[in-house]
């Protein structure tokens, strides 16, 4: 129930980002393509699937501290994780190779927007405030997980009452735990937020922090990866969330590419294999 | 024009906030790192290598690392070495020992700055090392001290800004938040210049007045 | 003459490789006023230097009072005295350097009764009466709350003399008192120290102003190169010269 | 001990990869600053307040405002405001823009400290303002630049660890990406300060020798 | 007497409101070696400064060869001359400056040609042969690749009066050229300048060396705050000085 693939008939909210009108990304050439999303204008520069195309290039925005959807090889360098191979194979469909810029979390829609990379792929959750900046492709379901340190049992959302919360900063997990201090009268004893997820779960580990909240399929790689240390003990009382492939509002022809390539790398089985392959046996039923 | 005026008015009250952090940060970091910077100076001008080896060896080491790597270390490594320090006192110890390190410097350079004849006249009339340290250098460094001692508070205020990498919310963490909350990057940014400057610029301005003070006297 | 209360031995400093001292002995009496002159270089700073130990004798020694300054030949090495020591035996040579060093941060007065309140632990208020009589003594009552730096150079080096007579020492080392003043303000400065010999102090006066060597001067030292090359009375040393350098400096010197 | 130096073995690579862009980034930086820095330095000390503001303008923002926020700025709002850089061209624009800031200072205070009788007597011979300036009193600034220029440089290798945050991978990044990879902490930032304090001590051993061939000259 | 070289007319400075110059009318002609003595802050190296424009009059003229230097009047208001005509101008007067002020990175000889290789545009061989020429000329020949830090202050100063002989002025400034100096190196520079003197160099010299400007000056001009009290023949400077406070500063300087 903590993560699943994108179905058909799956969480996407009000069926969104695809029916979305156009309202001008930051870019010109954006704009452009915004008004005019038919190819055939000659007069206007180049849409910016034409650009990938030409280039050769899907440019992706990553946060790489986030195991096992994007992190970093042993050798401390390569970009590696489920949304790493399938932004790969998402730019196989598209004609091109996929290049990645690995950015903090927090500036990640930022660089979006100003142009530096075509997409984030990087379990990016579609929330309605975001949708309002950008458009979305959905892969995957996601709900939010607590982590806890030995010793401490998290199950619910009260129970982070008292604790010492950790999360990666400006996610959807921080909003949420947020949103339950806000509206639920849940009072955690810190809340307390990382540029990285990694740092997150360090704090666990040596005992600085309670618990930490965070999406489920990477609460669930570090139990296992050090079951001694972290542990899932409990889950978000949320719906989960879509998970999906960021790009720049009026983006329509890059938008459809990449809806088209993601279903067909559904229908080819492709998502389903990644998801054995990252999340092993736990993940998406 | 009028959805600027929204901003602002949404901005505001986050940055002041993160500025209170900000602001305490630097003034713990501060205290403590002219202490060990005074220390550590003195230390540095001894003449006996029990004192200056190891003073030398902390200013090179401070000065010649990041102070990012300085604080990661301090959060993330010393506890793997048994010695767990909460978000706040961490960032005190870090920039402490951080500016420290350059305090040092300066104060080295001050004390050296001052004319020999004058540590020679005091000795002449019988006065100890300490005595005249205490009683005749060191008071007349204070002047010299000050352009430099606000540089290094204005660089450390700045440097808080990398606070947030240790969980330590101050002005530049809420900025970000921001932007990425809202997207509005330029304008965030320039109100967050805008409260950095009024902070180094302040401290120019009173340091300039305090300088004019102490000129006064000759 | 008065008993001894300088006694040089075989002084001699080097600075690196280069030899500043050669050997110098020379003896200073009770009430005696010894100018030492020479050419730029000769060593005359370094010799008053190493008389209140501010520079460490390389070999050789110096007896205050019949008791050796700053360090002592302990098996054929010298050994510093404790810094106690020292300490109290500076007190009691006073010494006046050719750029005042006035302590800038503290007025006229404070400089004066700084050391004797926290080296001689006077009362506050004993020290200042005796700053203010110093003060007056050499001209400078009215100047007593002023910063030096509001002083001319005159006044300065006046201030400085008062200062170092605040110790009461037993002997004044003069290192060019006047060689940093305007023409006009040495006359003040060398009338100052006119009167202190007049009442007796001991002192040792480096100085390029001959026309003071010849008045108040007992004995005139030539030095060159780091030794005494001549000394004798002012009427001998500016009379009749022995040595061929003493003459060609006192012909550069008295243009 | 054995996996002592397993750790090191699979470190080092990956921080010598990243010490490579670290250097790249720090010398590009260096040499627009420095230019930069000239102009401004020049600018500022002009009478004529068409130089002299907008120079004093650029070295007050860039000096009273943190590094990462400038960079920030140039990586995501200038692209709001139409102008778009690709990540590494913007490291080494805000690299420049704030090291030219601090250099422009530095080499303020150097002419300044050049005793004025230097102009003086330059001009007396007949010598125009900018002949004086370039074959007169540049020349003498040399030798005290070089502590201060150093000193700067090393502020910029140490403060290219922020280059991070607008995706630039360089030798802190490296750094701290292996650590949350294998969460040996210690080992790494010992490794990763190890090697800062090769490049900040090799450029003071540098310059003190420098410095002692210009002292030669007396 | 030659032609008027130098003619000051109504001349005042102040610096904020500090009144330096409070009016000077002088006349320096052909061929004069003119004397200014006078109390420290009287305003000496004003006069000279404002002569060549390193200091800019704030009323009054000073005129070189019959034009305005530095600034003209015109409709009543002070304006700067375009730089380039002040630039010939000052090449055309040559300055030595109590401190020297030698180009520390350059050698004595390079020192010396420097000016007239970038600003009279020597080629480099005339101007080394002038140069070495000028060098001799003050005894310092073998100097030539020498830095200034390895010379003495005498030296330093000799190789200063020749870099400004090598522009060929019409006029010399020296501005207290020997009082940095140590007591034995004064008289070779006096040497030279008064060889030069013979030679007929036009000088205006400010010093406190008396001997100096009773043998060589033709006038001596005596200042005090700002305003020339008295000026006349050496002679009778010295013999009678007629205004008091001439008199008080002689008695002090020649003490
Ligand atoms: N601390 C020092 N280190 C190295 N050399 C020194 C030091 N002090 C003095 N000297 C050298 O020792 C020599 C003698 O110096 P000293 O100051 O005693 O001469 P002096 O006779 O006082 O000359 P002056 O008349 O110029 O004051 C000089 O060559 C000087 O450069
Ligand atoms: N640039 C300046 N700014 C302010 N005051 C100045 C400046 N230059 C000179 N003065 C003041 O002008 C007065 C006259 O100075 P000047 O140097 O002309 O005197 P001087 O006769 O040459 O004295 P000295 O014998 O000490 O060289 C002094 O009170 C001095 O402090
Ligand atoms: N890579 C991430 O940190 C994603 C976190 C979370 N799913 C969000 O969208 O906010
Ligand atoms: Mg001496
Ligand atoms: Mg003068």
């Amino acid at each position: 129930a903590c993560g699943g693939a994108r179905s058909s008939d799956g969480g996407q909210p009000s069926g969104g980002s695809a029916a979305q009108q156009p309202s001008g990304g930051a870019q010109a050439p954006a704009d452009a393509g915004a008004e005019a999303p038919s190819a055939g204008e000659s007069a206007q520069p180049a849409s910016s699937l034409e650009r990938i195309k030409a280039e050769g290039v899907l440019r992706v925005g990553i946060d790489a501290s986030y195991p096992p959807m994007e992190f970093v090889d042993e050798d401390g360098k390569t970009p590696i994780g489920f949304d790493i191979d399938l932004a790969n194979a998402v730019a196989e469909k598209l004609g091109v190779k996929a290049d990645f810029t690995i950015i903090d979390w927090a500036g990640i829609q930022a660089g979006l927007l100003g142009g530096h990379y075509d997409v984030i792929m990087s379990s990016m959750t579609i929330t309605e405030e975001r949708q309002k900046e950008m458009d979305f492709v959905q892969y995957l379901t996601m709900g939010i997980a607590y982590a806890s340190r030995p010793g401490v049992e998290v199950r619910s959302d009260a129970d982070l009452d008292g604790k010492i919360v950790v999360v990666q900063e400006e996610t959807t997990a921080q909003y949420y735990v947020e949103d339950l201090m806000a509206d639920k009268g849940i009072q955690p004893k810190e809340l307390r937020s990382f540029p990285y997820a990694t740092d997150a779960f360090r704090e666990l580990a040596n005992g600085r922090a309670d618990v930490v909240a965070i999406d489920a399929p990477v609460a669930g790689y570090y139990a296992q990866l050090d079951p001694d240390q972290y542990r899932v003990t409990g889950f978000a009382e949320m719906d989960p969330d879509p998970i999906g492939i960021a790009l720049r509002k009026g983006e329509t022809e890059l938008r459809e590419a990449l809806q088209k390539a993601v279903e067909e790398l559904e229908a080819e089985g492709v998502l389903r294999e990644l998801q054995v392959k990252w999340f092993g046996d736990a993940a998406g039923q | 024009m009028a959805r600027f005026i929204e901003h602002t008015l949404n901005i505001l009250p986050v940055l002041f906030e993160g500025l209170g952090v900000t602001l305490k940060l630097t003034a713990l970091s501060a205290l403590f790192g002219t202490l060990l910077g005074l220390l550590a100076a003195l230390a540095r001008i001894s003449r006996n290598p029990l004192f200056t080896v190891p003073a030398t060896l902390y200013v090179n080491l401070f000065r010649g690392t990041p102070l990012l790597l300085q604080l990661l270390f301090i959060y993330n490594a010393l506890p793997q070495l048994g010695l767990l320090i909460q978000p706040f006192p961490a960032a005190v110890l870090g920039y402490s020992l951080n500016s420290g390190a350059y305090i040092a410097e300066i104060i080295r350079a001050a004390i050296q700055s001052i004319d020999r004849g004058q540590m020679e006249a005091a000795r002449s009339l019988g006065m100890s090392y300490g005595l005249a340290m205490r009683r005749i250098i060191l008071p007349q460094t204070y002047r010299r001290l000050l352009p430099p001692m606000v540089n290094e508070l204005s660089a450390l205020t700045k440097d808080t800004s990398l606070a947030s990498t240790i969980s330590i919310l101050e002005l530049m963490k809420y900025s970000s938040q921001f932007v990425s909350r809202t997207n509005l990057a330029w304008q965030t940014y320039v109100w967050t210049a805008a409260f950095y400057l009024v902070v180094t610029m302040t401290l120019s301005a009173l340091a300039s007045r305090l300088e004019k003070k102490l000129e006064a006297r000759g | 003459m008065g008993e001894p209360i300088i006694v040089i031995e075989g002084l001699k400093k080097s600075f690196g490789r280069l030899e500043v001292l050669r050997g110098i002995d020379l003896t200073i009496h009770q009430g005696e006023v010894v100018v030492v002159i020479g050419p730029s270089g000769s060593g005359k700073s370094t010799l008053l230097r190493c008389i209140n130990f501010l520079e460490k004798p390389t070999a050789g020694r110096v007896l205050f009072h019949g008791e050796e300054v700053g360090q002592r030949l302990v098996n054929g090495r010298l050994v510093p005295l404790p810094e106690k020591v020292l300490d109290q035996q500076r007190a009691r040579m006073g010494m006046v350097f050719q750029r005042f060093n006035l302590f800038p941060h503290m007025t006229a007065l404070e400089n004066v009764i700084e050391a004797p309140i926290r080296v001689r632990k006077l009362p506050r208020h004993e020290a200042e009466e005796l700053g203010l009589r110093l003060l007056r003594r050499v001209g400078l009552a009215d100047k007593a709350g002023q910063y030096p730096n509001f002083l001319s150079g005159g006044q300065q080096q006046r201030v400085a003399i008062a200062r170092a007579l605040a110790m009461e020492p037993d002997v004044m080392l003069f290192d060019e008192p006047t060689s940093a003043l305007d023409p006009e303000l040495v006359g003040e400065v060398l009338q100052v120290m006119q009167d202190l010999a007049n009442d007796g102090m001991t002192m040792v006066v480096v100085t390029h102003e001959m026309g003071f060597a010849r008045e108040v001067g007992d004995r005139v030292i030539f030095m060159d190169g780091g030794l005494i090359l001549e000394e004798g009375p002012p009427e001998q040393i500016f009379g009749e010269p022995r040595h061929p350098r003493t003459r060609e400096f006192l012909s550069k010197v008295l243009h």
